[in-house]
């Protein structure tokens, strides 16, 4: 509306959500006139602590549930969380796949550099969980804090595979090539989203949530790879 | 033509490890530069989130420079010119945020002037909101950048020694006269290389702004913590970023030094 | 304002005291490491003594006892200027800044004060350099503008050490000329090494060595009869101490010194001192036969030009001779000589 | 009892921002010692990863100080002893490791001798493989610390002067024995002060060795890692680590200043 | 080692040059500023100069002209050791190794230069203290260990700077007598501001004023027969200059001075020089009537004492009496006299 003049809506999301947070906040704005919405990306236990500590922030989308689970712990959500998203994990390698990568299996061995999350953080937790299930015990030379940290060895060519995101593969464009990875349908990323209670501007967050839930904001992450919320 | 006294001139042997040390340190510029997409470059520095992140880091490195130096001259002054038990101990204290990972640092921070901290209570009360904030953020940066302006001040004054400052109280000078007549005057080539340290230092802050004051476009997003976000999904505009807050330093410590070329 | 000092420095073996009254100029004379910069170390308060006391016109400056510090008023609330044996001029400043920095920190206004500091330049020739940084100044340049620094702080009390030192001949006279007016209506210690400044400059002196004070008197008299065997050579003058027995100074090696009593007489036994000038000595090859005298067998350990004159320096005295006695004598270093001195011109008194 | 020369004091008001720029560095210090766990602080700091990443940061940050003292002393020497054209901008852009966000660093460092970088063929050619090595970590550090060391002793260079060296010429020293005989012992401090800071700076690094070395416990994993990591999951064992890293830190300074003091 | 240079250092405006021989030893006297120092930098390497040259034995250490510097050897190459007006002991090192630092430099073993620089050390009679670090020595001492230094490096040619400044009067002789047993052997050029080092040390004396040499020639000669009058001054000689008209000199105000024509006759017109001793200056209230004499009215400016007589200087010249005359005369600055000298007391030469 009208009466939406110089507000500004403040929404905190996982760092893997920042090209599509993007369009989606644009949108939002276009909707909106007069509303400036505000990103601020980080990891979802740095935006967790962030607002644990006061952030002004309205809107949270978090890429795991444990995350989540600590807002509703310290009872800062205005409704309850809700699942927009989910995400799983795919092996990435640099252009040309220079070590012949084939599958899951070809990571396992000390001739391969592999890189990883660490199992602190959720892809960390993912890649785990699959190395558990299929059995094939890694040996990576690195295991890293963040998603970037892992793409960035591999885009430079440092590392010979990687394990992310299929968002964050497509994200990389043609500086990666992703390799396809059946035993990662298990494990599966889930991001929800709320909005705060501290907002003070209850209507408005709750807009953007439903923005994000709503045909648009699906159709958006899904062009960046995300599977929809099951 | 004018006279000049000469230098002993420096052993030759001297010159292989110091190219070796320059060529270590170059070569990386040199690698950054090579990335630049240079066909996009303007239009990457000119963003609308860029030049309002450039145009924080250079507000509030500015004011946390002010900062260090309205705080950190004294507690040079009083380390290096006074003696006091526990002093040793204080000093390296002081130095601490230089070895705490900034991270940590940024945490510690939070745990003292968060909603929940030390004195956060006692600002809420107060209504200050601290965290957060552009002040945040400068808080950040002066955290950081305290003890590079702190330990090059110290060992100037140590170097410079209190010979002139016991002349002029011969002369009848009180101490904030020698202060400021004497001491200030003799140690400025100290104090601007510690204020340019810290001023670069604050230029790349990132890890204690990020987690204390957050990162927002126009309030709390300086330049280090743009180029962070976008090296994950526009390499090429952090790699044009990291150039630019290269340019801004070199301006900035050039321009520092001909001031200190001038007083000599 | 009169000062009184007594201070003991363990650590530089210095312990003696003396004081000066109201408008008196004293010099400091001795030799190096005596003790005269400890001194005035102490009285601007730059040195904390172990033991000792500084009182400037009743005003305790400093009092220690005991290990223990009860006074310690800071240098720049003692009204004590100093010209230290190095210059230190302020790099950053300009000659004439340097100078106005007393001026300026006794409260006197910008203009005042480099007013003030141009006259004083003026006084020590440099007034052309007032604007050159100390770093393009000479040796002698510099010395002679921080004189003018310590002369323009207007102390109660002026402390010079050694502020002739590295000024030449044609300056020299001019600025004890500049010092003696100014010193005249101010309290001031002033050390020097050169026997002129002492007589010329000072009311008294005192003659520190081994860090005790060895005589302390007017200058004029302790130059003429001096005590010590350093105020003696700093006068110029020959000293030989001994015992009164018989009407004569008996010295040490059995050799007897006949002269003119001045002052109270000596009893048997009493140390006396018998002093008479070079220029009163003559020197013989062989021992002279004639009306009786004073004889001293020698070796001559140093021949110098002194002015019109040649002195001939022995393991005891010294003699001053003629150029042409001297060429006449041909002596180097080594002769053995006799030296003789007719007893009127030896001065006995009691030490 | 010993007779000392007196200071001629400090004007009593300096006491007021020294002690608020102490209050300032130190309470976030005491904060995060309020928000240790102590009942779980053995344990928490003797786990195997603690250990690993505490001797490996120990060994890095102190391989690192040496090779910074080896081509960081040159360095400054050039820079404070010469006269060239081109010598400011040489000084800025040696600062800059400084400046730049220590991920950028790390970028850069990859840019540079990584796999795929300007030099990392060649090495790659030679066999050597820097990257997930503990090389890597030293190389990090290096880079981030050699600033530290450059700029503190220059600035004491410079401060010394070359008077002394002067005279050392004219008894018939040559280069190399002015150096050793005379530069060195008289800028010592300078000297200490700077390999304390760089030493210090290596311990808390953590952003370019990331991006850089990677992490892995026990190769490249070092204690600023292991708290960044550790801060997600169990933040009372970061809080334990971080404070392990603040007292290593003050031992080490403590130590250095003290042998520093000694030789005055 | 023979010398030779030739330096311009317009910045300080010095323009001079002279030489020095083998084994010779040269005295700089002249005021401060004039340039002695500048040249000592020179020589020693410290200091390019605008256009120049230095020739030790042949071998060209400077050579520079039309601003470019042709030869310009570096200064440890150049072996010669400059002790400086500032003694600049190495503050990290004790006094003995400071003495021992130019030994080793030259190649001496640690054990070999330490025992000839503790045998320097005793020469300057400071050898008690070689443990000390500078910053706990004395001025004087500070200075006696920065002489010794110096000397212990062995150069080729040695520059000394005043190396008698802070010295005390019992250690000066002392140390002329060891400077003159090493200057012997060395050739040396040394700068001073002591009349006695120029006569002891010295066998020819330059004298620089204003940056150039106004006189340069054997020691005795230029103090007996001063060409300049800082020389004059510096000889204690009164020196006045005038044209040779009619048989005596007539000075710029229109009085004539009679006096013995020394040396090649003038001219008529030429300009000459009359010198003459203060001793034989008569003093008066008012004008003698008499043999004909050289009289000069004058007014006085200063009244001092010097050994044991008076000096009475005036704008003109000066005048030493005994105590007695002076007292009976009872001069003060600012009276006017009348003094008069023997025509035979006049030594008149060439310019
Ligand atoms: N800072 C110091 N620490 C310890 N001892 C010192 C210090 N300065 C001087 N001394 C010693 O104390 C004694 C007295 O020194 P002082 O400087 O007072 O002598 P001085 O009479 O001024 O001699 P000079 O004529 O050489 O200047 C000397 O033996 C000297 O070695
Ligand atoms: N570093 C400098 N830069 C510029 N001018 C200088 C510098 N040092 C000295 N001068 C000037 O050059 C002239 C010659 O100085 P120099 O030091 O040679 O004099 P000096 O004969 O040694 O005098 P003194 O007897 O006072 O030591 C002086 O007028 C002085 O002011
Ligand atoms: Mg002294
Ligand atoms: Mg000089």
């Amino acid at each position: 509306g009208a009466d939406d003049e110089d507000t500004t809506l403040h929404v905190y999301a996982a760092a893997s959500l920042t090209s599509t947070f993007e369009q989606v906040a644009a949108v939002f704005e276009e909707e909106h006139d007069g509303v400036d919405v505000e990103l601020s990306f980080a990891g979802s236990s740095d935006l967790v602590s962030s607002i644990r500590e006061g952030a002004d922030a309205d809107v949270l989308a978090s890429a795991d549930l444990a995350t989540m689970d600590e807002i509703t712990a310290d009872g800062l959500e205005a409704g309850d969380p809700v699942d927009f998203a989910t995400n799983t994990l795919q092996i990435v390698v640099p252009p040309g796949n220079p070590a012949g990568i084939t599958g899951f299996a070809d990571l396992a061995g000390t001739d391969v550099k592999l890189v990883i999350c660490a199992p602190e953080v959720p892809c960390g937790a993912a890649t785990r969980k699959i190395s558990e299930n299929t059995g094939v015990t890694l040996s990576p030379v690195s295991q890293e804090q963040s998603v970037a940290d892992v793409l960035g060895k591999v885009t430079s060519g440092e590392a010979d595979a990687g394990l992310v995101y299929v968002t964050d593969v497509i994200a990389a464009g043609d500086e990666v090539e992703g390799i396809e990875l059946p035993e990662a349908a298990d494990v599966v990323n889930t991001y929800p989203i709320v909005a705060l209670a501290d907002s003070g501007q209850d209507d408005l967050a709750q807009e953007f949530v439903d923005l994000v839930l709503g045909a648009s904001g699906q159709e958006i992450l899904a062009g960046a790879g995300f599977a929809p919320a099951p | 033509m004018t006279t000049r006294a000469r230098t002993t001139g420096l052993p030759g042997w001297i010159f292989v490890p110091a190219t070796l040390g320059a060529v270590f340190v170059l070569l990386p510029l040199v690698a950054i530069i090579a990335r630049v997409d240079w066909a996009n470059f303007v239009p990457l520095i000119t963003s609308e989130s860029s030049r309002a992140a450039l145009w924080l880091s250079l507000r509030t490195s500015t004011v946390s420079t002010v900062l260090c130096v309205l705080l950190g001259v004294p507690m040079a002054v009083v380390l290096a010119r006074t003696e006091f038990r526990g002093q040793g101990v204080l000093r390296s204290l002081v130095l601490l945020p230089l070895v705490l990972p900034p991270v940590v640092g940024g945490l510690a921070l939070l745990y003292t002037f968060g909603r929940r901290g030390l004195l956060g209570e006692t600002f809420s009360a107060w209504g200050i909101e601290i965290a957060f904030s552009a002040a945040a953020v400068v808080m950040a940066q002066t955290f950081v950048s305290m003890p590079f302006l702190v330990v090059s001040l110290e060992g100037a004054l140590r170097t410079a020694g209190e010979r002139y400052e016991v002349v002029a109280a011969t002369l009848g000078a009180g101490p904030t006269t020698v202060f400021r007549r004497v001491t200030l005057p003799l140690v400025l080539p100290g104090l601007l290389s510690g204020a340019v340290l810290a001023f670069a230092r604050a230029l790349g802050e990132f890890g204690a702004t990020v987690t204390f004051a957050g990162s927002l476009q126009g309030t709390t997003q300086t330049l280090p913590s743009l180029i962070y976000q976008q090296r994950v999904t526009d390499p090429d505009a952090a790699v044009a970023l990291a150039l630019v807050l290269v340019v801004v330093a070199v301006v900035v410590i050039g321009f520092a030094r001909q001031g200190r070329g001038s007083t000599r | 304002m009169s000062l009184e000092v007594s201070a003991r420095v363990v650590e530089r073996g210095v312990d003696l005291s003396f004081s000066v009254g109201t408008g008196e100029t004293v010099a400091i004379l001795g030799p190096n490491g005596a003790g005269k910069s400890t001194v005035l170390s102490v009285l601007a308060g730059l040195l904390r003594p172990d033991e000792g006391r500084v009182v400037l016109d009743g005003r305790p400056l400093t009092e220690v006892g005991g290990g223990r510090a009860a006074v310690d008023v800071p240098p720049h609330r003692r009204g004590i200027a100093l010209l230290a044996q190095d210059p230190l001029l302020f790099p950053h400043l300009s000659a004439l800044d340097n100078v106005a920095f007393g001026p300026r920190s006794g409260g006197a206004s910008r203009s005042e004060s480099r007013e003030q500091a141009s006259g004083w330049l003026e006084r020590v020739a440099v007034g052309h350099l007032g604007d050159r940084r100390p770093s393009r100044l000479s040796g002698g340049q510099a010395q002679r503008v921080a004189v003018a620094r310590a002369l323009a702080a207007r102390p109660d009390l002026l402390l010079l050490d050694e502020p002739m030192a590295a000024l030449d001949v044609d300056v020299r006279p001019a600025l004890r000329h500049t010092l003696r007016e100014v010193l005249a209506e101010r309290t001031t210690v002033v050390v020097t090494h050169d026997v002129l400044d002492a007589l010329l400059l000072a009311d008294r002196v005192v003659v520190v060595e081994d860090g005790t004070v060895v005589e302390d008197g007017a200058s004029a008299d302790v130059l003429a009869r001096p005590r010590s065997a350093f105020a003696a050579r700093l006068a110029g003058l020959n000293l030989l101490a001994g015992r009164w027995d018989d009407g004569a100074v008996r010295l040490g090696a059995g050799a007897v010194v006949q002269g003119r009593v001045v002052g109270p007489a000596p009893a048997p036994g009493d140390s006396v001192l018998a002093v008479f000038r070079p220029t009163a000595v003559s020197i013989y090859r062989e021992p002279p036969h004639g009306s009786p005298r004073n004889v001293l067998d020698t070796t001559v350990t140093h021949v110098e030009p002194r002015g019109d004159l040649i002195r001939i320096r022995s393991d005891l005295i010294s003699a001053d001779v003629t150029a042409q006695a001297a060429a006449e004598l041909a002596l180097v270093p080594g002769d053995r000589v006799v030296l003789s001195v007719k007893a009127t011109e030896v001065s006995v008194y009691l030490h």
